[in-house]
């Protein structure tokens, strides 16, 4: 096993691979850029080395820099996380011609599934279905009439894209261009690639996922899926496992077609294919992702795998500690991707200081965090904060056990999306399991209804946020260190004793 | 102390008496029984008729907000004595017809030009931030009155970009 | 399923029964003395009342007080927690008598295994193995007649006792005398009944238990069994599932014994049977505990059941969702007990304010708490601050994660046993499996061996704790208002840099 | 300015230069590289030769300490010019041959009286708290001098409650 390895990311994964190294004995040394110095993943790594300016293309996506410190540190492996670097096959190569062990797939893989094209192509070669649409980058023109042949509505992707960017629906002819243009640039800025192909657009189709392991020495096993088809513009919002359409058979040929992409792409390490799902529960190859999912703690949760640690085992070569056989599903666990990100505002992302951060625990409960109180989120990078993930018996206790975490929840001083969440649990939709890609914009199309009871809560909110104005410590004047009493055995003045036994009457 | 507390457009005037560690307090006139206590700065626990909620002060953007379990209260706290707070009141108002930067970022496309009518909800100008483009909307059918930036500047929080009449 | 559920408990235990109750849709209604107004299971209820001054005995001991609460509140059902009046037939009965469902067993049961020397005949009779030694009270003259009779060492316990109060070990006949009244004055103190019986002292047993569920339906089955043989002063420090020494055969053995016990004893709900386990692996029932122990998180985690649900689940009549052919164990499941409690000053308890609390989290982490940042620990009650429990795939990977999880946490203001938990992981009998009753006094008898590297960290910790001091935000005179940069950027000074490029060039 | 900075009976002297926002830091002489941030209040990161400590400021009873990583050091700062300081680096030292309450609680029962003889390790006095008995041993070899308490009395932290000599 390495004795050092290099995290080349920050935020929560960079933290979630530091722990994976801690409990296995690997030193673990962190990056970060200016702006990430105070950042959780630098004080909770063994080392840290800086990599340079804020902006992401001078550091974290600095091959050269980061390269060096690698060598200079002594790292024997490089984890790339996901986002970033973890797909960029010139970055696996450098680090092979260091003499560093990138921890994924070979670049040739890489390059394979990552340009979405040449993946069609291939997948196609090897018997997975697939959505018709190109199979190569176009031109303007020739999206039009490709669009055209397969007729509308139809999607715009980005070659080289991925988390939805450069991602764009188009519903008839007028609307191609510019979003044919948005993509692009969007594309160009996010992965200096510009090319752009485009595919029938499925209605209203589930997202669902196979993980994939492969070792070194040709041992592919999938565990079983995820189902992530509740997104908001192309982004997953909640994750899970098992999926509620998917039967052992449906699962049994998915994971079929997923270990036979895996193999004949010469993959290794950790992946994942995406599945598009129609009404008739039809899958469709959507792409490959060739790195860890954001998503991943769903899939350990009901496999009890460790999916990092088994990275590391597989990239030191050891061969998989098990075969298909042997991998059970047990339970069923969600994951909430807690963002910054104001949902009363159209989601835009909502930096700043954290100034309280209160974090649910308990049974079945389990946070991957990359921030804490006091930090201030950068503007620099993606503004997700934290992932929530649940595990319980069944989806129903699961769904159960993710609002009473939620309720727990609470970040002081930014916004975040956790208000988004309540509603979509409560949505008989989600409860009943009918979520499609577009679930999540229909919900967001109705308004929140109120809750009930809010007369109630409106005059203790009232009531309290007097109590904070006439407590607060800035504040002058006779207030002055006016406070609420914390010593409990004060408050038990008589009448309060009394309110507390009307109030029992009440009852 | 006397408060003004504005919840979605509902103005409660908040009473509330001290008497050492001990709090009364009048709601609308209303004895409201209290029974609260600290539990760290920011976050209250309160009994009303054996009912128990936990308070959160939250303070996101320029206007305050209450958390009451799991329900999220914009409020604005009017001091009556007090200057400032009557600025933070006037937060809960119905906003002008700009369009404003709802978070720092650079601009990187205007689709539309002054004078040029729009509908409500079409995109005026896109914002892009943390790697994501956002098309900023009409807030009202009618026409580009101002438009106060250009492509590729960097703007801040709460910015006004343009206007619409 | 009840409707609402009052709680006659407090701390982490009264916390976990309020989530329990949120999942499934209960009311939960809490009860509080005049000393925990601000505690977190006050807050986290959807109910609370007062019942009466700090002392344990005039509120959370209050039969009338509880059952008067529960009524006027509307709750059809009690749960007990643990402690407290969990094992108290006398409130059970109030309870059915004022038409309230006690989540628990019959009394009958619990007055039967509430007595240890009636459970010691019962289960004698139902062929339980047992170990020698008086099965009734005794009077000193009768103890010092036993005692000669088995041979010492002997074990002195409190028939009414539980959780190690009012007993002890007697090494020779000069002890007998003192530790006999030691343990009948704490034994009256505590259970308000003084009876004594004793028992032959097996060397170094390992402790080993059962954990049962009785549907009130006449089904009954074994969830595994709990290792809790890490203790002091016969308090349970670190429990873990399964036991590294037992395997299936004598799983199935302990566990067969343990159902039959249930039986004879007419028990239902949750309960657990203690069991000592010698050298040679036989087993010999110790004591039978008739309600949720504070250990059920480990058996939580390795059959991924939730004990409280079915609690209530069974309580209100429900028959059991599985039989036992149905219960599997995955993975390794391992607890640490934290304390408020004084590690380098003979574990005296250390209540006070917690002033920081900075909480592990991430895969296979789950805390069990009923404290928060800024809540001062209470005098009054037991020293518990939280329960942290950890899930891995096998032994060697739950030890190394809870070693992960307890570098994470940090408790402030007050002291606690954590650096205890550290040294025991560290200990190779521990790592090997290698632990009984004895394994942790043994520990304590050596003295703590120095950190490698100690001197580089001592050079930190002084220069840090002159930045704390001069930063201090308190500190008056010419460094006021000193602090230490918290904007990154700001960190980024040639020097430094400097320091940082040598820094890597020594690595 | 410049610490005294007490740990395991070493002494260090830590002078730190403060410029803006930047720290520099002599540790008994030699220049200390030291790139640290506040990560909130008693929270230090500190990195040194790209090693990454997490330093936290505990505050335990009457002295106070520091965890770096997970080591925790009893630390007793002493600011050459300041006079409280002086204190609390005593509270280092060897303490008396006294018995003192460790935490508050109530005499239960005391095992010896004044003037008798007592092995170190006897147990002179029971005190109870948190309903736990504990027996408070003799800290040395020879005769109880004083016995400062009486059965049923209630007791404070670090009250002296007997002597030995």
């Amino acid at each position: 096993m390495f004795k050092k390895v290099l995290i080349a990311n920050r935020g929560e994964i960079a933290v979630r691979v530091v722990r994976a190294c801690r409990e296995m004995g690997i030193a673990s040394a962190a990056i970060y850029s200016d702006a990430d110095r105070a950042a959780l993943h630098v004080s909770k790594a063994d080392e840290a080395y800086p990599v340079g300016p804020a902006a992401a293309r001078e550091s974290y996506l600095n091959v050269a820099k980061i390269i060096d410190v690698a060598k200079r540190c002594g790292a024997e492996a490089i984890h790339p996380g996901y986002g970033f670097l973890s797909e960029n096959a010139q970055f696996a190569r450098a680090c092979a011609g260091a003499g560093i062990k990138f921890i994924g797939p070979p670049p040739s893989a890489m390059e394979l599934m990552g340009s979405k094209t040449r993946a069609r192509t291939a997948m196609h070669a090897a018997g997975v279905p697939m959505v018709p649409g190109s199979a190569r980058g176009l031109s303007l023109a020739e999206a039009e009439e490709m669009a055209a042949k397969v007729g509308f509505p139809v999607m715009i992707k980005a070659a080289a894209g991925g988390g939805g960017k450069g991602m764009r629906l188009v519903k008839a002819p007028a609307e191609l261009k510019s979003s044919f243009e948005t993509a692009q640039s969007e594309a160009q800025r996010a992965f200096n690639d510009g090319e752009i192909y485009l595919e029938k657009f499925i209605e209203d189709p589930r997202h669902i996922e196979i993980q994939v392991l492969a070792d070194e020495h040709g041992n592919v096993v999938y565990l079983g899926e995820r189902e992530c088809s509740v997104q908001r513009r192309h982004q997953k919002v909640i994750e899970e496992a098992p999926s509620a359409v998917v039967d052992q058979d449906m699962r049994q040929r998915m994971g079929a077609v997923a270990v036979q992409a895996t193999r004949s792409a010469g993959y290794t390490n950790a992946g994942t294919i995406e599945f598009l799902v129609d009404a008739q529960r039809n899958f469709y190859f959507l792409e490959m992702n060739t790195r860890l999912q954001v998503e991943h703690p769903v899939t350990e949760l009901v496999t009890g795998l460790d999916l990092v640690q088994l990275q590391f085992r597989i990239a030191s070569g050891e061969k998989l500690p098990f075969r298909q056989e042997d991998i059970g599903l047990r339970g069923h666990a969600i994951e909430c991707r807690i963002y910054a990100e104001d949902p009363e505002n159209n989601f835009f992302p909502s930096p700043g200081k954290i100034t309280r951060l209160l974090r649910p625990s308990g049974p079945g409960v389990r946070e991957d965090s990359g921030v804490y109180q006091g930090w201030t989120v950068p503007l620099d990078y993606d503004p997700m904060l934290s992932k929530l993930i649940v595990h319980a018996a069944d989806r129903g206790a699961a769904i159960a056990r993710m609002r009473r975490a939620l309720d727990e929840y609470f970040v002081g001083g930014i916004k975040t999306n956790l208000p988004l969440f309540r509603r979509i649990l409560d949505h008989p939709d989600f409860v009943a399991g009918r979520i499609d890609t577009g679930f999540l914009d229909r919900l967001l199309a109705t308004p929140a209804t109120a809750v009930s009871g809010a007369n109630t809560l409106a005059d203790i909110a009232a009531v309290s946020a007097a109590l904070f104005a006439a407590t607060a410590p800035h504040k002058n004047g006779q207030n002055a260190g006016a406070r609420i009493g914390v010593d409990s055995r004060a408050q038990a003045s008589t009448w309060k004793r009394m309110a507390r036994s009307e109030g029992v009457r009440k009852e | 102390m006397i408060y003004e507390v504005t919840i979605a457009e509902k103005t409660y005037r908040v009473e509330l008496v001290r008497t050492g560690e001990q709090w009364t307090c009048k709601l609308d006139g209303r004895e409201f029984p209290l029974d609260v206590v600290s539990l760290q700065a920011g976050d209250l626990s309160l009994l009303l008729d054996g009912k128990s909620y936990e308070v959160k002060q939250e303070n996101a953007g320029p206007e305050a907000a209450v958390v009451v379990g799991q329900e999220r209260f914009a409020v604005a706290v009017r001091d009556p004595r007090s200057f400032r707070s009557r600025r933070r009141a006037g937060g809960d108002e119905r906003g002008p017809r700009k369009i404003t930067a709802p978070m720092p970022g650079k601009v990187v496309r205007l689709l539309a030009e002054v004078g040029a009518h729009v509908e409500a909800g079409q995109s005026v100008i896109v914002i892009e931030a943390m790697k994501m483009q956002n098309e900023l909307k009409a807030p009202k059918t009618g026409v580009v009155k101002k438009i106060n930036v250009a492509k590729g500047a960097a703007v801040e929080a709460g910015q006004s970009l343009a206007e619409v009449e």
